[in-house]
């Protein structure tokens, strides 16, 4: 029952807004402070490995099931904190976006469909949430109303909708494939028919990668985050693209975690990896380019869903021993919703001031913003993961899967195992050049009209405590979410696993301060040479591809359209002029009564009387000369 | 017996009444109208409910020595029930958009008469009285497309007349052969040529029917009258072109593979294995001419090519999960496509607009009906809280256990495409400044925004708990292939 | 070739039909002058009285009034010739209503010429 | 007495009508009284005709044979009402009281003057009793003069208008005609002097033996028939002078043309090929073919001809033809569905045809349109005329419950039993043609913009003359019953028991 309540409580806190006219109260503060509370405390046997499960007994084929396992309880007190915490940022930040009250809206019910994609028990019901989820959160995206928000909103439902679609043909193969709806939280799927199983995980990883914005599906996501207004897009990079990590755990789940895949999945995880990997470089590079600080942050979301990939690949692509990286993703999860939205919440601090979101055109900012700036500079500690923060303990343990997986000899994993160093490299260089160019150096803007805030601080503020806590004891989080969450999915070696990490290792201290000083060193090169004003040609980058393709596709389709008209039309007037030919001819002969042969012209009567008697002698002369019989049946019978 | 007699005697005894009352006011007109429709949905109602509990109906007699017989079986309620259903929430809305416009009288005359003639078509229980109705289904209509009465509807009159006549020529053909193999036309029995086995010709009398009842299904080639006839008033078009008449032609179909050929027959037939590749190009095609439409209601119109021809997919699948979708998508999608429609109509009569290009910020001003024009967009791609969703599950799931699981990848990319063909609607209606605006304020808007919204809750209801109409999706499907 | 002739030789009267038939039918064809049409239309008429007449005959047959005194050895057949009595009637009563609209064609037309009355007419409806 | 007159029923079918014909010029003046008598006339020949039906049903298809003047069989002439004969007699009279009862109606308005009109009624009556003598006769040479004295009416009738275009058309007519009365009289003789008999069933069983001697004699009489009936019938191509006269005709003219006289001689026709040649003989002739092959271009053509006309009565006309081409489709198929499709057409097109002209005479003589183009708002101002010519319409289009649907019902399973798919097809497409010619006439009456005129309905005899026929449109489409069973009986005894 407790998980029907969960997102129906921000549900009827719409409801009530919704009801209350024009009057405006912090309805999602409300809600998400009873979700936080009511979460915690009633999925704290979930975290102890007791599963809550419901069912809402409808007739016929659809019959709503819910499930709480240790994964559903931590996402789910996750996003209750997130929501949370911005709900606190977002009255004040959200007087100067205006219309506050659709925003609360759009947010309660975006808070409960992310609920409830958490805690469903079966694929239909994720997929309905995960739906209703994609609509409520367009309304953020599309807050500003404006041609870019629109595009971009365009654009992001777009993608969601093909995701949605993607699920639901995975969700057709699947059934076909074990003979029964899928299951959340039960474990790997048999299936019977394994000829459609594969194909029915692959649908589910394109639709679910689309939301977790897996290159080359993460087109939407940058103009997205970077156009709802501020505490959306922290919600929308902090916790919404963790839904399609989570589909992906669940994906996995169905694959089986810890244990050797079958021969059909096996390309699981090697999959993963690659694409998480692929992910990571694509997003750290995009983010090196930009100079909006939104628009950074956006292509980190998608460098840091790559990591979060990667570990979900390594941990399948380890099978029994992939515990590590399953844990990390999970970890990472947790830590990258806290230090982005932080991240996020920092820029619209700025942005209120300033409205600028530009880097090059901010400076100097730490004079006016202290308390930000520093909480800000907390945040970048985190997603650069330097020691002492959260992202340090998250990316250790990823590295320590990547590790285990490049010692398995697979020359495809050494290189991934490479690259996740590169690309620790490239964050640490891009959030210098954020946070350098926004609060240190000159003050470039003339005026700032509002200061901070408390609201602002306070949010950020538990943000960043929470962060810190992490940091300064990494494995509180793992003991009491991490291993539980993993045995959950059925990774029995797990416990083992963490038990014999220790997170303050000079090897793995020493390698991330390498990588922080290689990092910074990048970002002055880059900043002194100009290197990130570069803007590689469209066809360079995937965005530009995509967008080609897509205006491609539009003049296909009108193509297609015009051909079939141009066909269609002149088949017809041709037909038409044919025809009409025709029966002018019939008509005319008809009309004028007269028939000119051989000189001679027979006119009305006579013309009549001539088609008489020339009848008359054509049926004597056609049975006496010609075998009528045969001419007559000629026809006929060709016709049959 | 009373019950099936009645349902068809009051729409056309209403519109005799109607057409006696020349003098009538708008009020008594319409009063009357809405009772004579109520009266016909509460008998077909009651219809259903004996069929669905198990009972058998059955009104049957001699037209010119050949026998006819109405026996609505479960496939036959479905639609007569799709078709009481949603004619009561047209009527309202006819209320409110014929208010300020001509010739009501002739309207709703013909609107009741149609009415009776299409659940004539629902309830028929031989091809002959099948035939009959759906024949008379074309007059009845026709005087409801060319109700503008200028020279393009005119045009689009003769097209459909034209049309729809061609097309019961090839069933009237094809029915005197299945008259001649079988020797009966009555679908009580079984699948009428099922006993007969293969015989040579079956594949040439399976596309004589197809064609002929493809017609009104609107199957590409045979769609170019649907487009054209969207001259006719909004109701018209979102009950007639979307739902009944085009219905009764998806019904023929139904029909023509489950109680004429019967599945078996079917699957052992070469030519049956064809009909998906057209079902499929339809769908594909009509969407895809639907994109380049800027007139809404033309966009509507190919958009509903395309969806009618996910039903006859769903048909052809000859498996049960697929018939199950067909049928659930002839619940679902009537009930989301006359939404659209009288989105249309309401946009169109509110705001004169009828293009989608000029309908910047029409959103703001009809907020609710573009509301509802939007959950029913979301439908049509397929999202899951509507109830389009489980009809393209069920489509798709017959496809891939029937063996055809390429058709399940057409209705995903249908999917997309519609996602193409519709958000950009929904989305530019948002678009623009929203206080610059002029608005005509023709006809009432509260009856034409109330049904418009009522039935996007309905299909959200539909989609949140399908099991609400489940029971009559599993009648049929037993009914055909449990024996 | 010889016995072609004599068989048409002995066939005279079919003969003398069809050549009757044809003379009538060219006049019908050819002639415009409603007259003219009128009288090819009784010599075609003529010409079949003619064969259904010859069809009846018997070469040396007697008159076939019954003379119980004097039986002959075998009379021509009577019905056709009864029949043509009342083919002519016909023919006779079909000229004198073709004669009649003349009349009234000439009093419309002020002609009797078939195609000129034609394209006053569709002079008319032309018009 | 009365027996008496049972006994002599069938000769006075015939001679009824001629009889009152001969008496109507005595009162021209007082044309109340030709008008009563006519109807008169007419209702008590429907009402014998009825008897006469329910005789032969109940007899179970014995003919009732009468013989005029007391010969026997080979040397007198013998009245057989049969099936056949039943069922056209009844046609007969079932059309023509209708047309008699609009002709009182609207007479006055299409033909001055009353003595012409009383001798229009001469005619119309002499018409009548032809067609019921043509109906029953079983002899040969008695068809010819049966076949001319109709021909005469028909010329007469056509002539009835005063306008000059009626006394051409009728003259074209009487040549053609009687070129065609010339045909069937050649045709005769060469049956006479093959076979040596009049009566028909004599000459059949002669001609069974003898045709091999003779097969081009047996083939030239079957050309002149089939070209002199042919003519008058207005078989396609013979169809020429059929428009101008049947579209120049006084309204209830036209009627009893279309409806009734057309059919007369192919009733003839059908007689000498199924009764005297046979039907062994039409397939070694492969005339059934012909048949076929020429009536579905008949279909064609004349409904492609009459998608062109402008002119109502005219598109009527050509409607005809395609009609015709129907009949002659379903005689050619040579099977039992064909054929009883075929003689029920004859029937249904008979009503319909009647309704058509009557209701588009009324149209004319209340409005004075006499194109389509022109028609707009008809419907409204006159709804019982057009709501009969939409019944009409829908009738010989094919709708079910209709009669037209009915025959040709029959003509497909006809067609389709002789595995004939074409002809089925060409059926359909000719069903599909005649919607194309008629709604227009509908769709301007009722749907297009009215102008300001005040027109009105005919008056009452024509309304219950139209409503008449409507009604037995839709009752020989719902129940058609004895007419049905008289029809397949009479095709039965056509091909079967010969």
């Amino acid at each position: 029952m407790l998980l029907v309540i969960l997102p129906l409580i921000p549900f009827l806190g719409a409801l009530v807004l919704i009801g209350m006219g024009e009057k405006v109260i912090n309805m999602p503060f409300v809600a998400s402070s009873i979700v936080l509370i009511l979460g915690s405390w009633g999925l704290r046997g979930a975290f102890a490995g007791m599963p809550i499960t419901y069912e809402i007994p409808l007739s016929g084929p659809f019959n709503p099931t819910f499930q709480a396992d240790a994964v559903t309880a931590v996402f789910v007190v996750l996003a209750a904190f997130l929501w949370w915490a911005v709900s606190i940022y977002a009255p004040e930040y959200m007087k100067h976006e205006g219309r506050i009250r659709s925003f609360y809206i759009c947010t309660l019910l975006t808070q409960s469909a992310v609920l409830g994609v958490f805690v469903a028990g079966d694929l239909f019901t994720l997929l309905l949430f995960f739906e209703l989820m994609t609509v409520a959160s367009f309304f953020w995206v599309i807050h500003r109303w404006n041609e870019e928000a629109i595009r971009a909103a365009y654009f992001y439902l777009f993608f969601s909708i093909v995701g949605g679609l993607f699920i639901a043909l995975g969700l057709v193969f699947i059934r076909a494939a074990i003979g029964g709806v899928p299951t959340i939280g039960t474990g790997p799927a048999t299936f019977l028919d394994p000829k459609f199983f594969p194909w029915g995980l692959a649908l589910f990883l394109a639709g679910f990668g689309i939301k977790a914005g897996m290159v080359p599906l993460h087109l939407w996501l940058p103009h997205a985050h970077s156009v709802a207004p501020t505490p959306a897009s922290a919600l929308l990079s902090g916790l919404l693209i963790k839904v399609g990590a989570y589909g992906l755990i669940r994906t996995g789940e169905l694959a089986g975690w810890g244990m050797e895949l079958a021969s059909l999945t096996r390309w699981l995880g090697p999959g993963l990896t690659i694409l998480g990997t692929c992910t990571m470089l694509v997003g750290v590079t995009a983010a090196l380019l930009q100079s909006d600080a939104k628009r950074l942050l956006a292509y980190h979301s998608v460098s840091q869903m790559g990591y979060i990939i990667l570990g979900l690949g390594v941990g399948l692509f380890l099978g029994p021993a992939g515990g590590m990286g399953l844990m990390g993703s999970i970890y990472h999860i947790v830590n990258h919703a806290l230090f982005k939205a932080a991240l996020f919440l920092g820029v619209g601090v700025v942005y209120v001031g300033t409205k600028k979101t530009n880097l090059y055109e901010l400076g100097g900012l730490w004079r006016s913003y202290p308390v930000t700036a520093i909480l800000m500079f907390l945040a970048v500690l985190g997603i650069t993961g330097t020691p002492g923060l959260n992202g340090y303990a998250s990316k250790t343990m990823l590295h320590h899967g990547v590790s285990e997986a490049a010692n398995s000899g697979l020359p495809l994993m050494i290189w991934v195992e490479r690259l996740f160093n590169l690309v620790g490299v490239g964050t640490t260089a891009s959030f210098t050049k954020l946070f350098y160019l926004m609060f240190l150096g000159k003050p470039k803007q003339e005026k700032i009209t509002q200061g901070e805030r408390w609201q602002f601080q306070v949010a950020m503020g538990f943000l960043a405590l929470v962060m810190v806590t992490i940091g300064v004891r990494p494995n509180l989080f793992v003991d009491a979410c991490a291993i539980p969450a993993a045995q959950a999915l059925g990774m029995e070696g797990a416990a083992a696993t963490a038990m014999g990490l220790s997170f303050w290792n000079i090897g793995d201290i020493m390698g991330m301060v390498i990588t922080l000083a290689l990092g910074i060193t990048f970002c002055w090169v880059g900043l002194k040479t100009g290197l990130f004003h570069l803007s590689p040609p469209v066809w360079l980058t995937l965005e530009g591809l995509g967008k080609m393709a897509f205006c491609q596709l539009q003049t296909a389709l009108a193509s297609i359209e015009k051909l079939y008209l141009t066909l269609s039309t002149s088949l017809l007037s041709d037909l038409r002029a044919r025809g009409n030919g025709l029966l002018l001819a019939i008509h005319r002969l008809d009309t004028s009564g007269t028939l000119t042969a051989g000189g001679r012209s027979l006119a009305d009567i006579s013309l009549s009387a001539g088609v008489l008697i020339g009848t008359l002698i054509f049926l004597i002369l056609a049975y006496t000369y010609i075998d009528l019989g045969s001419y007559v049946r000629l026809p006929l019978s060709l016709m049959r | 017996m009373t019950d099936i007699i009645l349902a068809l005697l009051s729409g056309l005894v209403g519109g005799i009444v109607i057409a006696l009352l020349p003098q009538a006011s708008n009020r008594l007109r319409n009063t009357l109208v809405l009772l004579f429709s109520v009266a016909g949905a509460v008998f077909s109602w009651r219809v259903a409910g004996t069929v669905f509990s198990g009972g058998t109906i059955r009104l049957s007699g001699e037209i010119a020595g050949l026998a006819w017989s109405l026996q609505p079986d479960p496939l036959g309620t479905v639609f007569g029930l799709i078709v009481a259903t949603l004619w009561l929430f047209a009527t309202v809305y006819s209320f409110g958009y014929m208010a300020d416009e001509p010739r009501q009288r002739t309207y709703y005359a013909f609107l009741l008469i149609a009415f009776s003639v299409a659940l004539g078509v629902a309830f028929s229980g031989s091809l002959l009285s099948l035939y009959l109705f759906y024949e008379l289904l074309t007059f009845a209509t026709y005087p409801l497309v060319i109700h503008e009465r200028n020279d393009e509807a005119i045009r689009a009159g003769v097209k459909y007349i034209a049309y729809s006549l061609c097309g019961a020529g090839a069933i009237l053909i094809a029915i005197v052969v299945t008259h001649g193999w079988a020797g009966s036309l009555d679908f009580a029995g079984g699948p009428l040529l099922a006993r007969g086995g293969l015989r040579p010709g079956l594949g040439w009398l399976l596309g004589l029917y197809v064609a002929g009842f493809g017609v009104k299904a609107a199957i590409m080639p045979l769609h170019r009258w649907l487009p054209e006839a969207m001259i006719a008033p909004t109701p018209i078009s979102a009950l007639l072109h979307a739902v009944a008449v085009v219905y009764s032609g998806v019904y023929g179909i139904l029909r023509v593979v489950y109680s004429v050929f019967g599945h078996e027959l079917m699957a052992q037939m070469n030519f049956s294995r064809a009909l998906p590749w057209v079902a499929g190009f339809t769908i594909l095609a009509g969407v895809i001419i639907a994109t380049q439409q800027d007139v809404l209601k033309r966009r509507l119109a190919y958009h509903t090519i395309s969806q009618l021809s996910y039903i006859l997919l769903g048909a052809f699948t000859l498996h049960p999960w697929g018939l199950a979708g067909a049928i659930f998508h002839m619940i679902s999608y009537s009930t989301l496509k006359i939404t659209l429609f009288f989105g249309a109509g309401i946009v169109a009569k509110q705001t004169t607009k009828i293009r989608v290009s000029d309908m910047g910020g029409v959103g703001w001003q009809l907020p609710w009906t573009m509301a509802s024009f939007g959950v029913a967009s979301l439908g049509m791609i397929g999202m899951l809280p509507l109830n389009t969703f489980w009809s393209k599950y069920y489509l798709m799931r017959g496809s891939v256990a029937g063996g055809k699981w390429p058709f399940a990848l057409v209705l995903i990319i249908s999917g997309f495409i519609n996602a193409l063909c519709f958000l950009p609607t929904v989305v530019a209606a948002f678009t623009g400044d929203r206080d610059q605006l002029s608005r005509e304020k023709g006809g009432n808007v509260t009856l034409m925004v109330a049904p418009t919204v009522l039935l996007a809750g309905i299909a959200v209801l539909l989609g949140l708990w399908p099991g609400l109409v489940w029971p009559g999706v599993e009648a049929v499907v037993n009914s055909f292939f449990i024996r | 070739m010889r016995i072609l002739l004599s068989k048409l030789l002995i066939n005279y009267p079919y003969m003398a039909s069809v050549v009757l038939f044809i003379i009538g039918a060219s006049t019908v064809l050819t002639r415009s002058n409603l007259f003219k049409k009128l009288i090819g239309i009784n010599i075609m008429e003529s010409a079949i009285f003619l064969m259904f007449i010859a069809a009846g005959n018997t070469r040396g047959g007697a008159v076939p009034i019954l003379d119980q005194a004097n039986p002959g050895a075998s009379y021509i057949n009577p019905i056709p010739s009864a029949l043509m009595l009342t083919g002519i009637v016909v023919s006779v009563s079909v000229t004198a209503f073709a004669l009649a609209l003349i009349v009234r064609l000439y009093d419309s037309y002020g002609t009797t010429n078939a195609r000129r009355i034609a394209e006053m007419r569709n002079g008319v409806a032309d018009r | 007495m009365t027996a008496a007159i049972r006994a002599n029923l069938p000769v006075f079918a015939v001679i009824a009508p001629l009889f009152v014909a001969f008496v109507l010029p005595t009162f021209a003046r007082r044309t109340r009284l030709v008008e009563g008598l006519v109807i008169f006339v007419q209702a008590v020949g429907l009402w014998g005709t009825a008897y006469l039906a329910r005789l032969v049903l109940a007899q179970g298809g014995l003919p009732i044979i009468y013989e005029v003047g007391g010969w026997s069989a080979p040397w007198g002439i013998e009245l057989v009402v049969g099936n056949l004969g039943a069922f056209f007699l009844l046609v007969v009279a079932g059309v023509s009281l209708p047309v008699a009862i609009y002709a009182s109606g609207n007479l006055a308005k299409e033909v001055e003057g009353a003595r012409r009109r009383a001798w229009f009624y001469v005619l119309y009556l002499l018409l009548g009793g032809a067609l019921a003598g043509m109906s029953i006769t079983n002899d040969l040479f008695n068809v010819f003069v049966l076949v001319e004295v109709a021909t005469l009416s028909c010329c007469g009738l056509v002539s009835a208008s005063q306008e000059p275009s009626g006394a051409e058309a009728a003259f074209n007519y009487l040549i053609l005609a009687t070129l065609g009365s010339g045909m069937i009289l050649g045709g005769i003789g060469f049956l006479y002097i093959v076979t040596g008999h009049l009566n028909m069933g004599f000459a059949a069983r002669a001609l069974a033996t003898v045709w091999q001697d003779y097969p081009h004699v047996v083939w030239m009489a079957i050309s002149f028939f089939m070209v002199g009936f042919g003519v008058k019938a207005a078989f396609f191509p013979l169809h020429i002078w059929l428009p101008d006269a049947h579209s120049v005709a006084p309204s209830p003219a036209s009627a009893v043309l279309s409806g009734l006289a057309v059919k007369g001689y192919i009733i003839c026709l059908m007689k000498v090929l199924f009764h005297v040649v046979g039907p062994e003989l039409m397939q070694v002739f492969s005339l059934n073919r012909l048949l076929v092959l020429l009536g579905m271009v008949a279909i064609l053509i004349g409904s492609i001809l009459a998608l062109g006309q402008d002119e109502l009565k005219r598109r009527l006309a050509f409607s005809t033809v395609a009609q015709i081409g129907y009949i002659f489709l379903g005689m050619g198929l040579l099977n039992v569905k064909g054929m009883t499709g075929a003689l029920f057409h004859i029937a249904s097109h008979g009503i319909i045809k009647s309704a058509l002209f009557l209701a588009a005479g009324a149209v004319i003589t209340q409005t004075g349109k006499e194109r389509v183009s022109e028609l707009a708002g008809v419907g409204k101002k006159m709804p019982i005329t057009m709501g009969v010519f939409t019944i009409a319409s829908l009738g010989l289009v094919g709708i079910p419950l209709f009669s037209g649907f009915v025959g040709k019902w029959y003509m497909l399973l006809g067609s389709l039993g002789a595995g004939d798919y074409l002809a089925a097809a060409v059926i359909v497409a000719g069903s599909v043609l005649c919607a194309g010619y008629l709604f227009p006439v509908i769709r301007v009456a009722y749907f297009e913009p009215a102008p300001a005129d005040d027109w009105q309905e005919p008056g009452v005899r024509q309304r219950l003359a139209l409503i008449l026929l409507a009604m037995g449109i839709f009752v020989l489409g719902t129940i058609p019953g004895p007419l049905l069973e008289l029809a397949l009986a009479a095709a039965t005894d056509f091909l079967v028991f010969n």
